[in-house]
């Protein structure tokens, strides 16, 4: 057991590695030199010089690389081109922005989708199935940012219950931003939720017609006996990785959404210092988003771990 | 030979006939009939949209603009006078064309380094596993926006970023689904023979995982068709005056209260899209015994 | 404009005394996070500036100079040398009073190199600052050093507000200055708020504060407008179809503020094929400002012909090549490019931008001219498209005195010069008129000046846009001219 | 005398296609209080099916058309819900055919057979299964037990309520002969024990004369013969149960039995190889490793021209591994693999063309050795195109089709495609693929253990006269003794990764002389319910083969590995 959590661990550390390899070079690759993107139309040659230096742009990059990750081990991102800020301080920010709908959203779109994809696999066939099946793939089906402008239309402007927008700073407090993430979670939820209850429904399906649940209905059991103690836990296990991509997705996916309610998250961070090449951050939050990813996994490897007794008791994975 | 060897009273099949029998099991799924159909009425819309409207979807008319539907304009009109249908129709063709020119790029690539990994196996597969987790640990849309904005806006960038970002998820799908054809016995067959790996993987693996293939195409078109919509809407899409669902939307959104139909027909049309897309996924994948979700997450 | 489409837009706010008090709440697009409340090198945060500062000079809404914290001046007889008489009993935010010193500081800033101030380039060619003289504490003798009759008119821009002697370092976080509002807090990029000034030489305003909130979509901003969370979006000229979302509403209403801003298509002359003057005039001459006007504002502007000069202006002149297509594709076979095709960037940064690039885009195809537009992140567009990109789209505010105009615009090597033209002639038509004291000459020379931008020069101007601006039904005593609106008469109903 | 469980005229049918495909048609039996049925038939004949409506379960999608199921009274399908779950509980238990599926993963087995209910302690019901030290195996969870020890923990999750009733579904099936007899006693002694009626389906008829008072035999659903089991072995009546009872191989067989349409037995004399014919293959001292397990020490044999080799063993012995590694599959850590035109050490691809062919494979599963989707005449053209065997197209064609007639099947059947033929069509398909290089050594790996016996004797018995015909070396590999006795010529038998004995088959099963051998022989079940063991039990035993005295000799050719009768008890453990 111990050794599978070591293995897992040592496995995602090197996926972090490469994956920060991958971004340090991605963002290389990024046309135009970096000082005479920053220092715009004001560029004279002496200057982009003299801030190449000071970005040291001047020397070789696996030196730039490395410097980047012994410095990102200290938590020091370097500073952003764009604010002249510490980009370890500002994303942590806005991170934690992102982090409060995240909190919000995996609450009720986990819970409320594996209940959902539960009652679906129970009643497969039947109308409960129909209905939430149907509605999932809609779900599915309708990007995020229409649900957004719908959920703005219905609850901001028609009828004045939550903001429509933010229009506070990456600073604002939690108790400024907590009347505005609702809506935000709520789109975020429904495009996430869908996902969750179509696999839940699924791997409860498959197991239900597993031959041990069989044995166990056979043996007299009640329905909720057997749902509770013999299928939940085998359904729940292909359906934990789900979830942990459906978080990890949330790094990403808030983007869109944070755009349309103008909320001072990290997917507002990344669309604009994409747009203005804000390297430094680019990579901070590439890596970061990468660590929530691996995190995830790793979370979900140890879920799996409580539910399947084959891993905790065993060294192997296969 | 004798007695109690009872074949199965099945007829001989030719190739015409595995392709209807292929046929035959997708029918019995109506989920898949229902959204194959949904997918090609779109993409008739899309080939036959100069006859199906007169209008020309990028011509300014500024005497008639923001018209609710009416005789003229069925769906009405946007704000540069533009008719709102004839933009639907036509927008179909930006979209099916990238997302298929897209999709096929990414699942043939896909299917062929997920085969390979498989067959091979060994350090090949595990370094290249290393390496797909970690494209796949770098949020896919920050990717995109990265390569979009590194390459400029166009299809054809598009393209090579949905690629990039799609392709390590359809690997570890093929992968998945050819390493439970590899340990097969005429996958050992073929091995002993000492055939080479690609032949291998063309005539034994291939065949077997077709299936797999067509379903993780029909879903990945869907969320590429989401992804490129989504694309358009943050401004990293199609260019103006370009008709295209997700701009229409970003065009029109703000304007939802006076004239909805701008907005809600491009809706309409990518939503009934990715549902037929999904839903042919899901029959497929149902006639074919394939599971989809599980794989293809 | 269609029969049925286009209702017409309400022509101002709504009339009426506001309560006393209450809280005005902006939406303003976020500037970059390098934003600062330094006048002399702000960029962006005209909304703060205006509140927060005064001028010497300012102009008033029929375009006239007026005085601000110059009570008056006056040129010597060649126009070199400027007497302002500072006005008395003004006191800055922090308390202390304002003398001349303060305002010499302020022009001095503005020239120090360090400052980086955009003005800088306009008023160093006229001031030396160590000529600056202060004989009393009220009186300011500002010696040039070539003559300019319209200099006071230089000092209207926003650059020049008046800040306290030796601020330099301070002021970009403090804001202090003699305004009817003073700062209570400020983020780059993010929200802020200033309260009223209660001892402000005009008196106090009717508002209690202001809060200033960024957003950066324009439909977010919007939404936010008609979810009653803010009660006017500044520097946000609507288009007209959400302009008339907004006019629906039942919480807000449209403003409309005269020719406000003059639409441009820059074409850098420094880069091929704009460096041919035959192209630049295909360009003007292959499309109709009217059908831009039409598609791109559903007429609620002007046709601009390619001249920036607005036509309120005294000084503008009508005269000017008519729409000629053929010519055009003439001109482009003469230059060698016929069936010339070029990308048009435009941005989400300012609605009008993208339909004013699809109408030209539409108009110019009769001359042959394929334009392929193209879209730029909204955020950084200021930053890596303008004066970048051989053609792109953006506007400017009206309200510059037409001297003012010309030299950041249009001069060679003047900051503002988005289409990098320089040309000797130009700037030496300019530097005539300058010296000019005679006003009725000095409106011609400036009438020669504009022909010669409408026929040489690099930019399109299609249009001055009448501004839809989106204001809650709440807010009174609304106007707005130039760069600022009335601070001190703004107020609200029954907040 | 009274019948606890009567199944009157049952028919069960699924819906396909929009119309009842009926699987069970009208179905009769009877079992009485402490007797035990049997249900055997082919695969696929229903045996399942009916043994699971006793506790009135039924396959998603299947419904009963006709009849009735009473169970101690009670007609099982009228039950309502809460009356079916006590019905399940208290009076029929089901033990399923792969209790490795059938136990709850994620529970600890105490918990589940506890849940079964019952008042007897946990702890007890696994000593009375004859698991050891069942205080701490209860703690275990299922894949922390071997397979036999999983078949015991599902028997006494099935006596824990104290049934009435026990449903047996093949309940050791996937077992191997020494593990399979232990369960077996087992339910035996159980069943007397607590006086219980059985229901054992199974399709080993050795199983069931050992453990059945009647038979009844199921084919395609319907009930061809029913009678006392003595009576049934002793004089069957259905001309198909004769023929079932003939096919099965046995122990005492000199050869291949040939089956007639009445299930008349005749049996053909082992082919004579001279002692001239060439050796084809020889190992020397070959050892291999996976990673660091081995998992073949040191094995050395030959086969000759036309000989038959037999490599048995218990499951996990070795055998597959041989295989593999002669064919080429794996590279041998040490010792010689040699055939008469070259050097078989090193793996496939490496190898000249001409030796590739020369040895060829057949697999064990026909399902999975044919690509399902090319046609069977496709893979037996390919190796024909690949070696060169046939030239052109055409030819090939030709040369698959007589190849396919060879195999004694329709070479109309070449444009089908595997999964439109028969488990054996594909054998024999797998066989004309290995033929289609001209091979002169075949390796057989347990091929016919998925066969239903009848098809079983049918390939065997081509097997047999291609190794004439063709004058093959052949290594056939098999844990079924029955089966070796009459196709092999020469017997290795394999204990983990090491011969512990050798010989002419005769002189081996004559007399075997390894304690092992005596073991696996003690533990295979003849179909005849009066059969003595074919040798007595084996003794506990050591391994004392010193490096330079490894065998005994017991005759021309048959040597025996080394041993001497263990100095203490070692409990082998109960598997
Ligand atoms: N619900 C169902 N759907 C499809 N086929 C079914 C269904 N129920 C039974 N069958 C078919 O009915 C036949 C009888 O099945 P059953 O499992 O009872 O056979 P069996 O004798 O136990 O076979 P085996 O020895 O392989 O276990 C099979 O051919 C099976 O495929
Ligand atoms: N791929 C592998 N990796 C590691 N060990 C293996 C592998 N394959 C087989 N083994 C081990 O090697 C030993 C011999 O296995 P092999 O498959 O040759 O046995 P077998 O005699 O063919 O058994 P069966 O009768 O079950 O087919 C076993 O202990 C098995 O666990
Ligand atoms: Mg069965
Ligand atoms: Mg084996």
């Amino acid at each position: 057991m111990v050794s599978f959590i070591a293995r897992r661990v040592a496995a995602a550390l090197g996926t972090l590695f490469l994956s920060s390899v991958l971004v340090f070079l991605a963002v290389q690759a990024l046309p135009g030199d970096v000082a005479t993107q920053v220092l715009g139309k004001d560029a004279t040659p002496d200057a982009v010089a003299a801030l190449r230096e000071k970005l040291s742009l001047d020397r070789p990059a696996w030196e730039r690389y490395t410097d980047w990750v012994r410095g990102a081990l200290h938590g020091d991102f370097g500073t952003s081109l764009v604010s002249g800020k510490a980009v370890g301080s500002e994303v942590s920010m806005y991170l934690g922005n992102s982090a409060l709908i995240a909190l919000i959203t995996v609450l009720f779109a986990v819970t409320g989708s594996i209940v959902l994809g539960i009652l679906a696999g129970l009643y497969r066939d039947r109308w409960p199935d129909h209905l939430i099946s149907t509605v999932s793939l809609v779900g599915m089906s309708v990007p995020e940012f229409v649900v957004a402008t719908v959920l703005v239309l219905c609850f901001s402007v028609a009828l004045p219950w939550f903001p429509a927008v933010v229009l506070y700073g990456p600073d604002a407090s939690v108790g400024q931003l907590l009347p505005a993430v609702w809506l935000p979670a709520l789109a975020l939820a429904v495009v996430m939720a869908a996902y969750i209850v179509r696999m839940a429904r699924t791997s409860v399906i498959d197991v239900m017609a597993s031959e041990y649940v069989t044995t166990a209905r056979l043996k007299g059991l009640s329905t909720w006996r057997v749902v509770t103690r013999h299928a939940l836990p085998g359904a729940m296990l292909p359906t934990l990785h789900v979830i942990a991509l459906n978080v990890a997705w949330l790094a990403g996916g808030v983007a869109v959404v944070e755009n349309v309610f103008n909320y001072p998250g990290i997917g507002k961070l990344m669309l604009s210092s994409v747009q203005n090449r804000d390297l430094p951050v680019i990579q901070a939050i590439a890596l970061i988003s990468a660590v929530v990813y691996v995190v995830c996994n790793l979370a979900a490897d140890l879920g799996a771990m409580a539910l399947n007794p084959k891993l905790r008791t065993r060294g192997r994975t296969r | 030979m004798t007695t109690l060897d009872t074949a199965p009273p099945a007829p001989p099949a030719t190739a015409p006939a595995r392709a209807a029998r292929a046929w035959r099991t997708l029918r019995s799924s109506r989920a898949a009939v229902i959204g194959l159909a949904i997918v090609g009425v779109h993409v008739l819309i899309a080939v036959l949209a100069p006859l199906l409207t007169s209008y020309d979807p990028i011509a300014n008319d500024s005497s008639h603009a923001l018209l609710g539907p009416g005789w003229d304009h069925w769906a009405g009109t946007d704000q540069y006078g533009r008719d709102v249908l004839a933009r639907v129709l036509y927008g179909g063709r930006y979209a099916l064309g990238v997302s298929v020119a897209a999709t096929l790029v990414t699942v043939a690539l896909g299917t062929v380094v997920g085969c390979a990994a498989a067959l091979r196996g060994g350090w090949f597969d595990d370094v290249l596993g290393r390496v797909l987790d970690a494209v796949l640990a770098v949020p896919s849309i920050l990717a995109l926006l990265v390569v979009v904005t590194a390459l400029g806006t166009g299809p054809a960038v598009i393209v090579l970023a949905i690629a990039v970002v799609y392709v390590p998820q359809v690997v570890r799908v093929v992968r998945g689904a050819a390493l439970a054809v590899v340990p097969a016995d005429y996958v050992t067959a073929a091995r002993a023979r000492g055939e080479s790996t690609w032949s291998i993987l063309r005539r034994e693996v291939l065949p077997n995982i077709t299936d797999v293939v067509c379903v993780e195409f029909a879903m990945r078109a869907s969320w590429v068709v989401l992804l490129i919509s989504s694309l358009s809407f943050l401004g990293f899409g199609a260019d103006p005056p370009t008709p295209d669902w997700g701009l229409m939307v970003a065009e029109n959104r703000t304007a939802i209260t006076v004239v909805p139909m701008a907005s809600l027909a491009p809706i309409i049309a990518l939503a009934t899209l990715v549902v037929g897309l999904n839903l042919a996924a899901d029959g497929l994948s149902k006639a074919w015994g394939v599971d989809r979700i599980r794989e293809g997450s | 404009s269609g029969p049925a489409a286009a209702p017409v837009l309400p022509a101002a706010a709504k009339k009426g005394a506001p309560d006393r008090g209450g809280t005005l709440r902006i939406a303003r697009p976020p500037a970059s996070e390098a934003e600062t409340l330094d006048p002399a090198s702000a960029l962006s945060a005209y909304e703060y500036l205006g509140a927060l500062y005064n001028r010497l000079v300012r102009v008033d809404a029929n375009g006239d100079l007026a005085p601000d914290l110059a009570e008056s001046w006056e040129p010597d007889a060649q126009a070199r040398t400027w007497t302002f008489r500072i006005r008395e009993g003004v006191t800055f935010h922090d308390g202390r009073r304002l003398t001349a010193a303060d305002a010499a500081y302020t022009l001095r800033h503005i020239l120090d190199k360090a400052t980086a101030s955009p003005q800088a380039a306009v008023l160093a060619p006229l001031i030396d600052p160590k000529t600056l003289r202060t004989p009393d504490e009220h009186t300011l003798v500002v010696p040039l050093k070539t003559p300019n009759a319209e200099f006071p008119s230089l000092l209207t821009h926003y650059n020049c507000y008046v800040v306290p002697d030796g601020s330099a370092r301070s002021i970009g976080r403090t804001g202090i200055g003699t305004g009817p509002f003073k700062l209570e807090s400020f983020a780059p990029a993010g929200p802020g708020r200033v309260t009223a000034y209660t001892d402000h030489w005009q008196g106090r305003p009717v508002l209690d504060a202001i809060a200033f909130y960024s957003v950066a979509d324009m439909s977010a901003r919007s939404n936010a407008l008609l979810a009653g969370q803010v009660d006017l979006l500044s520097q946000t000229n609507l288009d007209f179809a959400t302009a008339r979302v907004v006019a629906a509403s039942s919480r807000a209403t449209v403003a409309r503020v005269k020719n406000a801003q003059w639409y441009v298509l820059p074409m850098l002359t420094t880069e091929k094929p704009f460096t041919d003057v035959r192209v630049r005039q295909a360009m003007k001459l292959a499309y109709d400002p009217e059908h831009v006007v039409k598609v791109a504002l559903q007429g609620a502007g002007t046709a601009g012909w390619d001249n920036p000069v607005p036509p309120s202006d005294p000084a503008h002149i009508a005269a000017h090549p008519a729409h000629d297509p053929e010519k055009a594709r003439y001109l482009l076979k003469q230059a060698g490019h016929e069936g010339l095709a070029t990308d048009l960037y435009t941005s989400s940064y300012d609605p009008i931008f993208t339909p004013m690039a699809l109408a030209y885009q539409d108009s110019a195809k009769r001359a042959g001219i394929r334009i392929k537009v193209k879209t730029a992140a909204a955020d950084s567009y200021y930053t890596q498209i303008w004066m970048k990109k051989p053609l792109m789209a953006t506007y400017w505010y009206t309200g510059r005195p037409v001297d003012q105009l010309f030299t950041q615009v249009f001069r060679g090597g003047s900051s503002y010069n988005e289409t990098a033209w320089s040309d000797k002639d130009f700037d030496a038509l300019l530097d005539r008129a300058r010296r000019e004291t005679d006003d009725n000459r000095r409106r011609e020379l400036y009438g020669e000046a504009q022909t010669f931008v409408v026929e040489k020069g690099g930019a399109m101007t299609p249009m001055f846009a009448d501004r839809l601006v989106g204001l809650s039904r709440k807010v009174r005593g609304y106007a707005e001219h130039g760069f600022e609106f009335d601070y001190l008469g703004i107020g609200l109903k029954g907040a | 005398m009274t019948s606890i469980v009567s199944v009157n005229s049952l028919s069960v049918a699924y819906r396909s296609g929009g119309r009842d495909v009926s699987v069970v048609h009208e179905v009769s039996w009877e079992v009485a209080e402490g007797r035990t049925l049997a249900l055997v038939g082919e695969s696929g004949s229903g045996k399942s099916t009916v043994a699971a409506t006793l506790l009135g379960h039924l396959r998603h999608g299947s419904r009963i058309t006709a009849g009735s199921v009473h169970v101690d009274g009670s007609d099982v399908f009228s039950l309502p819900a809460r009356e079916l779950r006590r019905l399940r509980g208290n009076t029929v238990a089901m033990v399923a055919q792969n209790a490795g599926h059938a136990l709850t993963p994620s529970m600890r087995i105490g918990r589940q057979i506890a849940e079964a209910g019952g008042d007897v302690p946990v702890v007890d019901l696994l000593e009375q299964v004859r698991l050891p030290r069942p205080a701490e195996l209860a703690r275990r969870y299922p894949h922390e037990l071997s397979g036999g020890q999983q078949q015991r923990v599902a028997i006494a999750m099935a006596v824990a309520a104290r049934p009435k009733v026990l449903v047996l579904d093949e309940p050791t099936t996937g077992l191997d002969v020494v593990t399979q007899r232990g369960v077996l006693d087992l339910i035996g002694a159980l069943r007397d024990e607590l006086g219980l009626a059985a229901v054992l389906v199974s399709h080993d008829l050795g199983v069931v004369a050992h453990m059945a008072d009647e038979v009844t035999v199921l084919r395609s659903g319907r009930v061809v013969e029913s009678a006392p089991t003595r009576q049934l072995f002793a004089m069957p009546q259905d001309p198909y149960t004769r023929r079932l009872l003939a096919s099965v191989p046995r122990l005492d067989d000199a050869g291949l039995a040939l089956v007639g349409e009445a299930g008349e037995r005749e049996v053909r004399p082992k082919a004579h190889v001279p002692d001239t014919a060439p050796v084809a293959v020889s190992a020397r001292d070959l050892t291999i490793d996976y990673g660091s397990s081995r998992a073949v020490h040191g094995v050395s044999f030959d086969v000759r021209r036309g000989e038959v080799l037999a490599l048995v063993g218990e499951s996990g012995s070795g055998k597959s591994t041989l295989a593999w590694t002669l064919a080429g599959l794996r590279t041998p850590s040490g010792g010689t693999m040699t055939h008469d035109s070259g050097d078989l050490a090193r793996p496939a691809q490496k190898r000249p063309l001409a030796l590739r062919r020369r040895v060829q494979l057949v697999f064990q599963n026909a399902d999975t050795s044919l690509n399902p989707r090319r046609s069977v005449g496709d893979a037996v053209r390919r190796p024909l195109r690949f070696f060169g065997t046939a030239a052109t197209r055409t030819q090939a064609a030709d040369r698959a089709r007589r190849l396919i007639s060879d195999v004694r099947l329709d070479p109309a059947l070449a444009d089908r495609l595997p999964a439109q033929l028969s488990g054996g069509q594909r054998q024999r398909i797998g066989i004309a693929r290995a033929l289609a290089g001209e091979p002169d050594v075949l390796i057989a790996d347990e091929i016919t253990t998925a066969l239903d016996v009848s098809v079983q004797a049918d390939v065997l018995r081509l097997l047999d006269d291609l190794r004439r015909e063709r004058e093959l070396a052949c290594l056939f590999i098999s844990h079924d003794l029955a089966v070796v006795r009459g196709i092999a010529d020469r017997v290795v038998v394999l204990r983990h990764g090491v011969v512990v004995e050798e010989g002419p088959t005769d002189a081996v099963f004559a007399s075997p002389g390894h304690p092992y051998t005596r073991r696996l022989m003690a533990a295979a079940l003849e179909p005849d319910p009066d059969a003595a063991p074919f040798v007595d039990g084996a003794v506990d035993w050591s391994d004392a083969a010193e490096p330079d005295d490894l065998w005994t000799d017991h005759g021309p050719g048959h040597r025996v590995r080394r041993w001497r009768p263990a100095d203490r008890l070692t409990t082998e453990g109960v598997s």
